[in-house]
This record gives structure tokens, C-alpha cells and sequence, in this order.
């Protein structure tokens, strides 16, 4: 008990202090000198997009998504890795669960829904707000209430399928890059003329990979083994 | 004015559900305010004229975290709920 | 004060409140919350500050974007490592800590 | 051949690899083998191409995406970049020859998630050459979280529970640290409006608020490089991993957030930095140091043992920077060459005792310490190998590690500071003690019943023998590669 309060009262004094300095040093930041918005207007012409944040992430800063990216397939890659292990999974047979049929009727109207808001956040995220990001979550977020609900839609496994959807984002992106590099210029320096269309292949390859990305965090999350304990 | 009065109310109320995620005694209901934690985010970001984030934060930020979080809790509930349901006492598993 | 401003105030609370959770807390489950929590002040704090006084700056937003979807795959990731060594331990806090 | 040209593929050829293992996952070994090597060989090829062309034309920068920074994001490729590029691709493909031989024999019967080692080997060598290269603020950040989780991901890939727990004790200590280092990044975006460092090198002055940032930076990058006493998660995870993650975490993984910090002190935060938050750094390491030995000593597992070596020769790391700080040029110029050339000299020393330690214990069958009884008649290649690496660590003559500290206490010597001299001598004295306590152990006649040793494949001994050889060369040829990662290097000169 005593070292509970321990505990507490140095995380408290921690905490305190860090709000603290925080809170003044908000207070009193000093005016920058460099303007990105500015920079990011200016060359927003010849991104390819109008949608700035989209310039950003997928132009001016691209690289930074790229390793993004490979962030997500860190992940997804220890999901598997940790999910093959497991020979008694016990996934309940969709028919085995009650399903109720208001939940049904619901799902089964929204998740079309929910793929055309995913397929219109792709499109419009070049002009928009919008995006691969919000799109692929948006398809991550329907095949969970799928699987919640108790449909039997397909898992992404270590077969060879799933992981090529969940690689595809990542093998466009590295095309793109390599291509640009072979062709002796910077890398992901697309050209001008093509830079819209790279960025909606791309983004489209990333809504895949990032929604199958995301399901599969979900749905291969280890399962107790039913009976059986150590 | 009215935008500011709105957005102290927005910013109490993101930090009392913050408040209730980090510190309610049952994890359950932990997590349903972070989601609603979640939600508070996404009108903040509008507010900070981030519609990408405002769009990212609700679907994210809320949905899947939330549903991972709440699969995590049935999950670890199974076998031990006393643990996972309430506050846990950090001596209990040392007994 | 500028509604901006008003926002890094609000991460700046958030941020010392979910530090304080991340350090007595000791399920893992809650730990995450707090991690989470923590990520929010923060993205608030690089929005709000960067914005306050300049208007909207894409910058920041396209930083917190990546910073989203790094948060939730750091977060599942956590979260699986934690079921399964849940399956083997049936416990939710690391042993150090349970032995406090 | 143009060095600019020649830098993205530094990143490119890892994360292609990468991909490549995951779409091959559950391919016959020998094509993965196969896809493995040659990845390797490209890597150490080009590697050893960039650090010549570098050598010969000078640094280079290359404008991601053709936006020159701040707009867009810059990579860097100066002379300390380009040797630790190479390092990391020596060391890595030591490391991936070494876990190729094992998984070619010890396959059976092992768990079969190793079948995504490869991916996450790859993605660790992306984050590590990221890191390198970098030269923008929030690049660094995505770049520490590739690390961090791919590093997690390796560890938890060991064997059982034990591996779990250290997996999950460490991604709780890299997120808190990343975060940490998130929210300096954002007050200096908010203060400054940009995130490219060579911008920020000239913008930083001593505002409060740059301060916090800094000490933000710092603090998080510190938890990131198991600072005592933030050092806690460090030895469970290295000593858990399977062998060739051991040795990747404790070369390079960590050496990645003590760049950064290394960077940002003596680069971009100069003008902030102060005498006293340097003595305290240095304090830390010195804590470390002696913490770190003593806990080695005492240690009862060899991989644990090796582990908490680590920690202690982290310690000297950070030993920089009360060196440099506040010391005046000469005193800096040393204490820069002797961190460096410590940092290169420990990567392939702790990577061959690891790696060592790993064939011993697959040897004897346990990782005890006094299980060893017996095995320096058995095992005297693996032995030898981790005695070299053993004489760098200590610091003795000849080998990279005795310049290195060499440097040090020379730096300390030229700044007048006696009390760092004492820390440098004590800590030679608790290595030198735990080192001993290894060979002592292997050189008693084994108990009765015990002494029963499998045989190893030689290629272990071979890929543990060729770093420890290194890291015993670099003491006779420390001057020229140590001039060349110096170069172009804003050492803290201008202090005061």
C-alpha cells in the first residue's frame, strides 16, 4: 500500500510539472518566422491535387506515408506471426451465433453504405477532405461489424491472398518509387503531367491495404483456447 | 463569442471524458467514454477546421480503437474477470 | 484567446492527466487508454499551437494523420501481444509490476 | 557514380525486401534462403558503395519526392551517416547469416512464426537506414516507431511467455518514449514553423519553450535508449530474443535513438543545450555504467549477463556529453571521436557476444552461467570469438574499444574533468570482471553427469569470429575512419 502511494505521488509531481510547463510554455511560444501554409499553396499547383493535406501526404511529404505504411504492415505482420502459432483457434461458426434479425436488416443496409462512403472518401480526398486513410478505415470499420454481427466473411490469414491484399498498398508505392528513381530522378518525384494520376493509383492500392490491414489487427487478435488451461 | 463558449464547453468536456476513461473503476465503461472521448475529438477537429482528421478520428480514433479495445476486454474478461472488470489492485495477483 | 489556443490548453491538460494514468496504472488495458489519451493532447498541441494566430495549416493536419494510424498500429499491436500472453499468464499487468 | 542518386536506395532495397518476405512466407526455405542472401549482399554492396563514393566526392542530400525541404523532406548522407549505413548492413547480414544457419538446423520443432522474422528483419534495417539518413524532425518520429514496433515484434517472436512479457514491457516503454518525443517536435513546429533540421540549426534559441522540447526530446529518447535509470525493459527483451535479435537490439536498435539524441545536441539544439543538463546526462551514463557492470556480475544467465552489458556500455555513450559540453574544441573534438568510435567498436563487439554467447548456450543446452563448466574444451572457437569481443568492450590494447575509451579519457584529461576519468577505470574494472567470470566458469571441469555438448554448425563460429575480428582491427585502424565520420560534423566548438 505504501508503495502504491508511492507510486502515485511521483507520477502526480511528474505530471503536475510537466502540465505545468506546458501550460507556460504555451503561453509563450514565439511567433514563427517560416510559413509552410505558404509554401504549401504555392506549390500546390504542381502536386498533382488541390486538396492540400492530400498534397502533403502524398506529394510533399510522401516519404513520411511510406514508412507510415510500413508502420501498419509492422503490425500486421506480428498479428500473423502470432496468430499462426495458435492451432486451436476458436472461431465461432457465423451459423452457430444468434443473430437477430433487426441487427441483420441493419447491417446488411449500412455496410453497402459504408462501402460507397469508402469508395467517395477516395475520390473526393484529392479535392476534399478525404483520403486513403479515411477510406481504408472507414472498409476496416464495415468488415468489424460484419464479423461482429456474425457473418462469415472470409479471415485474413496467412494465405497467400491476404497477404498480397495487405502487401498491394505497399508494392504499388514501392513501384512508384523505384520507377521514379530508375528514371534518374528524386525518389517519389512523380512527374507533373502524371502526378494526379499516380496519386490515385496509389491511394487506391493504400484504401485496400489499409482496410484489410486493420480488419486483419482485429480479427487476428489470439483467441483464448476454449477449455484448455495451464 | 458563442464559438469560444462552445469550444470551453467542448474542451471540459473532452478532458471529463478522459477523466472517465482513464479513472472509472469498471474497464467496460472505461472504454465506452473513451470512445465517447473519441467522438469529442472528431468535433474538436472540426472546430480546428481538420475535416481529414475530424474524419480519421471518428472512424479510427474511435471505431477501431474502440472495437479492439472492447474485443480485448471480452477477451481477457474470460478467465479473469475480477481483474479485468474492475479497479485492479496491483497487490492481488501477488498474494 | 483564439479558439486554437484554447485547444492546446485543452492537450496540455489531457497530456499530464494521461501521463499520470500511464504511470500508476498497471493493467496493460489501461495503460493503452491512457496512451491513447496521451496521443490526442499531443495531436491537439501540434494542430492548436501551430494554428494559433496563422490560420489553418495543412502541415500539421497531414502529421497527425500519420500520427492516427501509427497510434492504432502501435495499438494493436500491444493489444495482441497482450491477449496472447494473456492466454499463457492470465494476467493483465506485467509481472514486475504485479509484484509491487 | 553520384552519392544522391544512390541514397533512397539505402531505403528502398530493405523495405522491398521486406514486402518480398511476406508475399514468400510460406515458400520452401531454400527460395526465401536464397531471396534472403542476395538482399543482404545488395545491401552490404551498395552500402560499401555509398561510404566510398562519400569518401571520395563528399557528403550529399537528396530532395524526397524533388520538394527541398522545409517543404519537403531531405535525406542527409554525411560521414557518420554513410559508416553507421554500413554498419548496420555488415552487422545485419552477420546477423541474418547467422539466423539462416539456425533456421536451416534447428528448424524442427520450433514454432512456426519464425516464418516472419524475415519481414520484420527487413523492416528493423528500413527503420535503422531511415534513422540514419534523416534530416527532418518527424521523419525521425516515424522512424523511431518503425524501430520500435519492428523491434517488439522481433522479441516477441522468442520462445514463450518470458518473451511476451519482455515484448509487451518494452513496447510500453518505446511508446512512452515516442510520445515524449512527438510533443517536443510539436512545440518546436508551433515555435519555429518547420521541421527540417538544417533550417532549425539556425532558428533555435534558448526560449523557454525550445527548452521543454529539448528536455522532451531528450527525456523520451533517453527511455528509448535504456538510460539509467530508464534502463528497466532493456534486459529482459535483449536477453529473451533469439540470438540474432539479441545482437541486432543491442549494435544497433538502441545506438538509433542516441543518433538522434547525439544529432540534436550537437547539431540543431547547440545554441540550448546547457552545461549542467549535460553534467547530468553524464551522470546518468556514469550510473549506468557502474550499475550496469555490477548487475552483469551478479548475473546468473549468459544472455542476461551480456544484456545488462549493454546498459552498462550504453553508459559510456552518454559520457559525451559532459565532455563536450561547455569544454572547449579540443576536449569536444575528442570526446565526439571517442563516442563514435565507441558506439562502431561496441556494435561489433556486443553483436559477436551475442552471437557467441548464443552458440554456447545452444551448446550446452542451458543459459546459465555455471552451466558452462566444461565447454572451453568443446567450444573453443565460439569462446575465442566472445574473449575478443570481450578485450574491445573492456578496453584493452589492441582493439576499438581501448581507442575509443583512450579518446575519452583524453577528453577528459584536456577538460580538466578528473571525476569522469574514475568512471571510465571502474567501469574497464567491472567488465573486465564479468568477461573473466564467463571464462572461468567455461574452463571448470564440468560436474559429474553434466559436460554433454551438441555440436554447432561452424558458421556460427565464423559470422561471431568475423565481427569480433573487427571490432579488434578498428583499434589499429581507428584514425582514418574516425576522421571521416568526424568530418562536416558541427562539434560543439563554439562553446564556451
Amino acid at each position: 500500500m505504501k508503495q502504491r502511494l508511492g507510486r502515485q505521488l511521483a507520477a502526480g509531481a511528474v505530471s503536475v510539472s510537466l502540465g505545468a510547463a506546458l501550460w507556460h510554455a504555451i503561453g509563450v511560444r514565439p511567433t514563427p518566422l517560416v510559413s509552410l501554409p505558404a509554401l504549401v499553396s504555392d506549390a500546390i499547383p504542381a502536386s498533382g491535387v488541390s486538396h492540400p493535406v492530400t498534397a502533403v501526404l502524398l506529394n510533399f511529404r510522401s516519404y513520411d506515408t511510406l514508412l507510415e505504411i510500413a508502420v501498419l504492415m509492422t503490425a500486421a505482420v506480428v498479428a500473423l506471426a502470432l496468430r499462426e502459432e495458435q492451432t486451436t483457434r476458436t472461431d465461432t461458426p457465423a451459423s452457430a451465433r444468434v443473430r437477430y434479425v433487426v441487427l441483420d436488416t441493419l447491417v446488411w443496409r449500412l455496410v453497402p453504405l459504408l462501402v460507397l462512403v469508402a469508395g467517395y472518401l477516395l475520390w473526393i480526398g484529392s479535392k476534399r477532405p478525404g483520403g486513403a486513410f479515411q477510406a481504408g478505415s472507414v472498409l476496416a470499420g464495415a468488415a468489424v461489424l460484419l464479423r461482429l454481427s456474425g457473418f462469415a466473411i472470409t479471415p485474413v490469414d496467412h494465405r497467400l491472398v491476404s497477404r498480397i491484399a495487405m502487401t498491394l498498398g505497399m508494392v504499388i508505392f514501392l513501384c512508384v518509387a523505384i520507377g521514379t528513381a530508375l528514371a534518374g530522378r528524386e525518389l517519389l518525384d512523380y512527374p507533373v503531367a502524371w502526378s494526379g494520376a499516380l496519386i490515385l493509383v496509389i491511394e487506391s492500392a493504400l484504401t485496400i491495404s489499409i482496410g484489410v490491414v486493420l480488419f486483419s489487427l482485429f480479427d487476428n487478435a489470439p483467441q483464448q483456447p476454449r477449455g484448455l488451461s495451464r | 463569442m458563442i464559438g469560444l463558449t462552445f469550444d470551453a464547453l467542448l474542451g471540459a468536456a473532452l478532458i471529463a471524458t478522459a477523466t472517465g476513461a482513464l479513472f472509472s473503476r469498471d474497464l467496460f465503461r472505461g472504454v465506452v467514454l473513451f470512445v465517447v472521448f473519441g467522438l469529442l475529438m472528431a468535433l474538436a477537429w472540426v472546430r480546428l477546421q481538420a475535416p481529414d482528421l475530424a474524419l480519421a478520428e471518428a472512424a479510427i480514433g474511435a471505431g477501431l480503437t474502440g472495437a479492439l479495445l472492447l474485443d480485448a476486454i471480452g477477451h481477457l474478461k474470460r478467465r479473469d474477470a475480477a481483474d479485468a472488470g474492475h479497479e485492479n489492485s496491483p497487490s492481488g495477483g501477488a498474494s | 484567446m483564439s479558439a486554437d489556443r484554447l485547444y492546446a490548453y485543452v492537450g496540455a491538460a489531457l497530456v499530464a492527466l494521461s501521463l499520470y494514468a500511464f504511470l500508476v496504472h498497471t493493467h496493460l488495458l489501461r495503460r493503452l487508454l491512457a496512451f491513447n489519451v496521451m496521443g490526442g493532447g499531443t495531436f491537439l498541441i501540434l494542430v492548436g499551437l501551430a494554428q494559433d494566430g496563422r490560420g489553418p495549416d495543412p502541415v500539421p493536419q497531414a502529421l497527425v494523420l500519420t500520427g492516427i494510424v501509427v497510434a492504432i498500429s502501435a495499438t494493436a499491436l500491444a493489444i495482441i501481444l497482450l491477449r496472447r500472453w494473456f492466454v499463457f499468464s492470465q494476467a493483465t499487468a506485467l509481472p514486475e509490476d504485479e509484484a509491487q | 557514380m553520384n552519392g544522391s542518386a544512390l541514397l533512397p536506395w539505402m531505403l528502398v532495397v530493405p523495405l522491398s525486401w521486406a514486402t518480398g518476405t511476406v508475399l514468400l512466407a510460406h515458400r520452401r526455405h531454400a527460395y526465401t534462403h536464397a531471396f534472403n542472401t542476395v538482399g543482404s549482399l545488395l545491401l552490404v554492396a551498395l552500402a560499401a558503395t555509398l561510404y566510398w563514393v562519400t569518401r571520395e566526392h563528399g557528403p550529399t542530400t537528396h530532395a524526397l519526392g524533388g520538394w527541398s525541404a522545409p517543404l519537403g523532406i531531405g535525406l542527409r548522407a554525411d560521414g557518420l551517416a554513410v559508416t553507421l549505413v554500413l554498419l548496420t548492413a555488415i552487422v545485419s547480414g552477420a546477423c541474418g547469416w547467422y539466423a539462416r544457419t539456425s533456421e536451416r538446423t534447428e528448424r524442427q520443432g520450433k514454432g512456426t512464426s519464425q516464418r516472419y522474422f524475415w519481414p520484420l528483419f527487413w523492416l528493423l534495417i528500413t527503420a535503422l537506414n531511415g534513422i540514419w539518413l534523416a534530416d527532418d524532425l518527424f521523419n525521425l518520429y516515424v522512424g523511431l516507431e518503425l524501430l520500435g514496433l519492428s523491434a517488439v515484434g522481433l522479441v516477441a517472436l522468442g520462445d514463450g511467455e518470458a518473451s511476451l512479457s519482455a515484448a509487451l514491457r518494452y513496447l510500453m516503454a518505446a511508446l512512452l518514449g515516442s510520445l515524449a518525443y512527438l510533443l517536443g517536435v510539436a512545440l518546436v513546429y508551433a515555435s519555429y514553423g518547420t521541421l527540417a533540421l538544417p533550417e532549425l540549426a539556425g532558428l533555435l534559441s534558448r526560449e523557454p519553450i525550445t527548452q521543454l522540447a529539448l528536455a522532451l526530446m531528450t527525456v523520451g529518447l533517453c527511455l528509448k535508449t535504456a538510460l539509467f535509470p530508464l534502463h528497466g525493459w532493456l534486459p529482459p527483451a535483449h536477453g529473451v530474443a533469439l540470438t540474432p535479435v539479441s545482437a541486432m537490439l543491442s549494435a544497433l536498435v538502441v545506438k538509433g535513438s542516441f543518433y538522434i539524441l547525439f544529432r540534436l545536441w550537437s547539431d540543431v539544439a547547440e545554441s540550448v543545450v546547457t552545461p549542467l543538463a549535460a553534467q547530468a546526462l553524464g551522470a546518468l551514463g556514469a550510473g549506468a555504467v557502474l550499475w550496469g557492470g555490477w548487475q552483469a556480475l551478479r548475473e546468473s544467465s549468459l544472455k542476461m549477463l551480456v544484456a545488462h552489458s549493454t546498459v552498462a556500455q550504453l553508459g559510456y555513450l552518454f559520457l559525451f556529453f559532459p565532455l563536450a559540453v561547455g569544454t572547449g574544441a579540443s576536449a569536444a573534438a575528442l570526446a565526439t571521436q571517442g563516442m563514435l568510435l565507441h558506439l562502431v567498436a561496441h556494435a561489433l563487439a556486443k553483436s559477436a557476444m551475442f552471437l557467441a554467447s548464443g552458440t554456447l548456450i545452444a551448446s550446452v543446452g542451458r543459459g546459465g552461467v555455471s552451466d558452462l563448466a566444461g565447454v572451453g574444451r568443446h567450444m573453443p572457437m565460439s569462446l575465442f570469438a566472445f574473449g575478443l569481443a570481450g578485450v574491445s568492450l573492456m578496453g584493452l590494447p589492441p582493439s576499438g574499444g581501448f581507442n575509443a575509451k583512450w579518446l575519452l579519457l583524453q577528453s577528459a584529461l584536456a577538460g580538466g574533468q578528473w571525476l569522469w576519468l574514475i568512471v571510465l577505470l571502474s567501469g574497464g574494472l567491472l567488465t573486465a570482471g564479468y568477461v573473466f567470470r564467463v571464462f572461468r566458469e567455461s574452463f571448470r571441469d564440468p560436474d559429474p553427469g553434466g559436460g554433454r555438448f551438441t555440436t554447432t554448425p561452424r558458421a556460427y563460429d565464423w559470422v561471431a569470429l568475423a565481427l569480433a575480428t573487427l571490432s579488434i582491427a578498428l583499434g589499429f585502424a581507428s584514425r582514418s575512419p574516425l576522421a571521416f565520420m568526424t568530418n562536416g560534423l558541427a562539434v560543439m566548438v563554439r562553446g564556451q
